[in-house]
């Protein structure tokens, strides 16, 4: 954790942003994961007691630096906003467990919606540099919330779902999921809101195909502390809350309990 | 130095400081059996506040002392363990259980927590339940008991004094307030549990003020607690009489609070020509004697 | 859309805009004779909120009446006059002394000032002695009584239930919680009257949380007061089940808060395509079921 | 009141600022006095939810610009401190009653004490305007704190004191109001910190020199609706406290009351 350098807030879509800063850690040697956060401090105003978690989205190795995207949707995401090259940003992590990988997988599916897909592209890179084939199913409510469709295809095919059919497939996400889509599919992930999650988690569960979810919880501390951002999960049987800022965001699919 | 309830057991602090360096932990409350807590969302935040409604989730005592507590001891430091329940019983019971562990130096009583629905603030908020609970507790106890008012009460120090006449060794102030916030989108309140503790910043003048009228009348020492987020917070919570203070909601906003705030503690003591911090105790009172722990 | 006890008797902030936008005007609160408050400072600022401790100062009904209300007459909204005083009898006085205005409308009964001495919050913290002074005032008012209540006590729901019982038209809610802020420089309480009343948006949650409470249990109009700064804290007033709201330290920070706030609920309403304002009362209740002024 | 830009921060001493912005009034058409004080706004957080009152010190009409010097000794000012050039800043005022001008005065005793100093500028400049001789003599701890001497010395004499005597006469500016130095003065304005005030007005008292004290009390709402601000006062026999923000800062010495 440090006070890192905002190097540069772009503009990409409506009220949605890619904020560079420098990284907390030296990068070159590793020490992240696809799929973790960074919990950021809005201001040192106490407007903002919390600190506000987003995925890491991308990694610049060459310029020890870090991408994430986010929705200027409340008034802390909207203050992140206003962040401009050369200002200064408390970031925490990267913290929790991201995507893991599994060196044999032959065909990664990867499902996101919304701001969710973030995480994806990390993510991407590395199954991609595993040799994993990759298959993203990336969804948005109109076209032009799109985000991330280029570096995507970077690692592989992208499918693209639009609430309103202004752009690609309209629908939802799992309506590409369907047997053909998810033949020869080794595992998936999946990032999202609640609703995508829990019918992706379905769907796919009757597909037999092993997967993960990320979660989105309403966090406090990041670190574990205040056990504010739990999420129920059933492990051996036993259905009990863990935090999702330690032990996730991600977690198997088959462990995640939707209530 | 103690820290509050606001640090788990704390492990995870431990990757960011060296847990020595604190006065005292306190760690989250304890039941007598399992607690699963209440429904997400369990936190919102408020103007320089937040509201939690985690509702007690903890392991349960058998786990707290088995698994917990045996991992502090390298920091050779106070623990405290925050004990909560329904019943009295469940609360004689935690504290007889807790008598078997070498690791447990102090319990504090929280009979202020907001967050459980049945029992729990019924307690906090009469001042002859109250005493029967703190004569209870210490009659079972082998270590002191520090007991954790409410501050949703008319008049702390009635409570105060209730408990203290009952035996309490040391009164912690103060708990969150019970608030409310309401997600308007959603036309519902925004925590799953409705209404929640508020912490933070916000209720600081609410615990200096609490601290302040209790420390007038009670003689046992009083640990302040409310917003602290600064070395000067915590001068002002001594300069009001507490003799201790816990960090609570900062250490959300900033892993290493706790440590930063002792050092800021410090420098103060240096740029001001504070020699024994224990002058500062009570010192904003009219007729500041100067009492020491 | 009714401002607060926070506007002195309107003429200031009328060089501002045009008060005839507001739905009603709280004036100061007013006694029998003139009070000349108390030592300065009076005021402090704290973490999203405020201290104030004022004293009541204010030039006596019989000026109020002369020389304060008649000037508000040319915007015409109603008048409500908040009354305080120390003894039963006060209180009357000024309220039988009020009944010869016709620039009245309602009265405001302040029993929840913390920054008085003698006499005012005994009344707001105990139910009985509430009970008893809203129905003597009941008898004594021409005009409708509004009861503003202190959240300084342990049960504002048995409050409230008091004071309707004892005939009440309306409850205000909340008057300021009793704080206090220390200046360490001085080592001694900043405020010259040692404790104050915190406002301002750090206790928007406590006031929300009373607010439904309150609301949940009483039939007669609630108003929401606590922290409101823009046109979605009186949504979330509303939603928790208030019929009307005021706005009191957002005055200071911006002259123009009430005319904003009202723009800006307007426009809330105007995207949530809420034709009929009425319809927010309350429905963030679990059973809302859309209850009318 | 409204939005205004800043258009220059400039350090003038160790914490001490010179911040000019553009004027929320026509500046050519007059409608200020000096003495008068801005109420700044901080930021828009919730950290300050009260204005920071300071004197009007400089008035620069052709750029329509106002100048305010200021000490950064609380949150409040460390944070006005942080301004640029370009940011906005809200600004009420200019608010309350200045300092009288007296057409007949021949000489007037300008007296100011550290950060009270600045609303003597403008005074100084008014009273030259209208012929009056203009004497100041203005205090500071020490010499690092000096400012606006070159300002004062534009319109007449200045006298510099400082408490430890590291430049001018060594004590407070009451050592130099002898009777000698208060020959022929027909009036005298003074600004700075109470135990100051409290001293000037009884030398002054004694000497039978009719003046005004410019008092600093804590405000609220700058505009008297909170009743916050208030200071004691004697007319007519009877004291009673009175808005300091509205009927002052500024008041005819013999109604002051200090107890
Ligand atoms: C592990 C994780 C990763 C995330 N990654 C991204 C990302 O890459 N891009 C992105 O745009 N968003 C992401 N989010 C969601 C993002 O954290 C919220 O949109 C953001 O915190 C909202 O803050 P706000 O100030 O805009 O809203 P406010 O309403 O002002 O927030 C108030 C409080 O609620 C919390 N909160 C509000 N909405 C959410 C939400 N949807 N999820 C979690 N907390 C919320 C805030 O963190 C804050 O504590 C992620 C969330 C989690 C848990
Ligand atoms: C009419 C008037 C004119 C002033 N002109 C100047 C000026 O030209 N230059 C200058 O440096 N200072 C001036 N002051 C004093 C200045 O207002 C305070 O130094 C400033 O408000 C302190 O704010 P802070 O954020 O640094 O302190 P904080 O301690 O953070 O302030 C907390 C609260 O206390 C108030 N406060 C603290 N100290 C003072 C004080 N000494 N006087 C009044 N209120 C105080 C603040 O306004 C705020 O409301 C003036 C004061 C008044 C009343
Ligand atoms: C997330 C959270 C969990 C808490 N859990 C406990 C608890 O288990 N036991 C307890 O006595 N107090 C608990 N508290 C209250 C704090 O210990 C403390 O009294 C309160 O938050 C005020 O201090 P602060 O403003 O520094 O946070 C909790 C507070 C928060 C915010
Ligand atoms: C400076 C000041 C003066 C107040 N005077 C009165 C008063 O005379 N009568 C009263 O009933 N409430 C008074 N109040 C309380 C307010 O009306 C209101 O209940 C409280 O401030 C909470 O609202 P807010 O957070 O919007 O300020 C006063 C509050 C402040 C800050
Ligand atoms: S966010 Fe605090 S425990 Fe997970
Ligand atoms: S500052 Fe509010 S009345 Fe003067």
């Amino acid at each position: 954790m440090a006070v890192q350098r905002v190097l540069e807030q772009r503009v990409i879509g409506p009220e949605l942003y890619a904020l560079t800063f420098s990284a907390p850690l030296k990068l070159s040697e590793g020490g992240y994961e696809p799929g973790q956060f960074l919990h950021l401090r809005v201001t040192d105003s106490f407007d903002f007691v919390l600190r506000r978690p987003l995925s890491l989205c991308q990694v610049h190795v060459e310029r020890n630096a870090l991408t994430v995207m986010y929705r200027a949707q409340g008034a802390g995401t909207r203050r992140l906003a206003r962040l401009r090259a050369g200002d200064a940003i408390d970031v925490l992590g990267p913290l929790g467990k991201g995507f893991p990988l599994h060196a044999g997988d032959r065909r990664a599916l990867l499902i996101g919606g919304g701001i969710g897909v973030p995480p994806l592209v990390e993510l991407a890179r590395h199954l991609h540099a595993q040799g994993s084939e990759v298959v993203s199913v990336i969804g948005f409510q109109t076209a032009d919330q799109i985000i991330l469709r280029e570096e995507l295809k970077a690692y592989g095919q992208v499918h693209l779902v639009t609430d309103d059919g202004t752009e690609g497939v309209r629908g939802r996400v799992t309506d590409v999921l369907t047997p053909e889509q998810c033949e020869g599919v080794t595992r998936y992930y999946a990032c999202g809101p609640t609703p995508m999650l829990r019918a992706v988690q379905t769907v796919l569960r009757e597909r037999d195909i092993p997967g993960y979810l990320s979660l989105e919880e309403r966090m406090g501390c990041g670190i574990g502390i205040c056990v504010g951002c739990v999420h129920k999960v059933r492990r051996e049987g036993r259905e009990s809350y863990v935090k999702t800022c330690v032990e996730g965001p991600v977690f198997p699919a088959e462990e995640v309990v939707f209530s | 130095m103690p820290a509050s309830g606001c640090f788990s057991f704390g492990k995870e602090v431990a990757a960011f400081y060296d847990l020595s360096v604190l006065g005292a932990i306190v760690v989250k409350a304890t039941t007598l059996d399992e607690r699963q807590g209440n429904k997400t969302p369990r936190l919102a935040e408020t103007a320089a506040g937040m509201l939690n409604a985690i509702g007690l989730q903890n392991p349960g005592v058998e786990r707290v002392i088995e698994t917990e507590l045996p991992p502090l001891r390298k920091y050779g430091i106070p623990i405290i363990v925050n004990v909560a329940g329904n019943a009295m019983e469940d609360y004689v019971q935690v504290v007889e259980r807790l008598n078997d562990s070498p690791d447990v130096s102090a319990i504090e009583l929280n009979i202020s927590c907001p967050n459980v629905k049945c029992g729990g603030i019924q307690f906090g908020t009469d001042p002859e339940m109250a005493a029967s609970m703190v004569r209870a507790v210490k009659r079972a106890s082998r270590t002191p008991v520090i007991v954790k008012l409410s501050p949703n009460v008319t008049s702390i120090s009635e409570m105060a004094l209730a408990v203290e006449e009952a035996g309490a060794d040391a009164i912690s102030l103060i708990n969150t307030l019970i608030g409310m916030k309401i997600d308007i989108a959603r036309r519902a309140p925004l925590l799953a549990n409705g209404q929640g503790g508020l912490s933070g910043p916000a209720i600081k003048p609410i615990a200096v003020r609490m601290v302040y009228e209790v420390t007038s009348h009670v003689k046992i020492p009083v640990i302040g607690i409310g917003g602290i987020t600064t070395g000067e917070d915590v001068v002002e919570f001594l300069l009001a009489g507490a003799q201790a203070i816990q960090v609570g909601t900062a250490n959300f906003t900033d892993p290493l609070a706790c440590k930063r705030i002792i050092e800021e503690l410090h420098a103060y003591c240096d740029e001001a020509g504070v020699k024994d911090i224990n002058t500062l105790i009570g010192a904003a009172k009219p007729h500041a004697k100067g009492r020491f722990l």
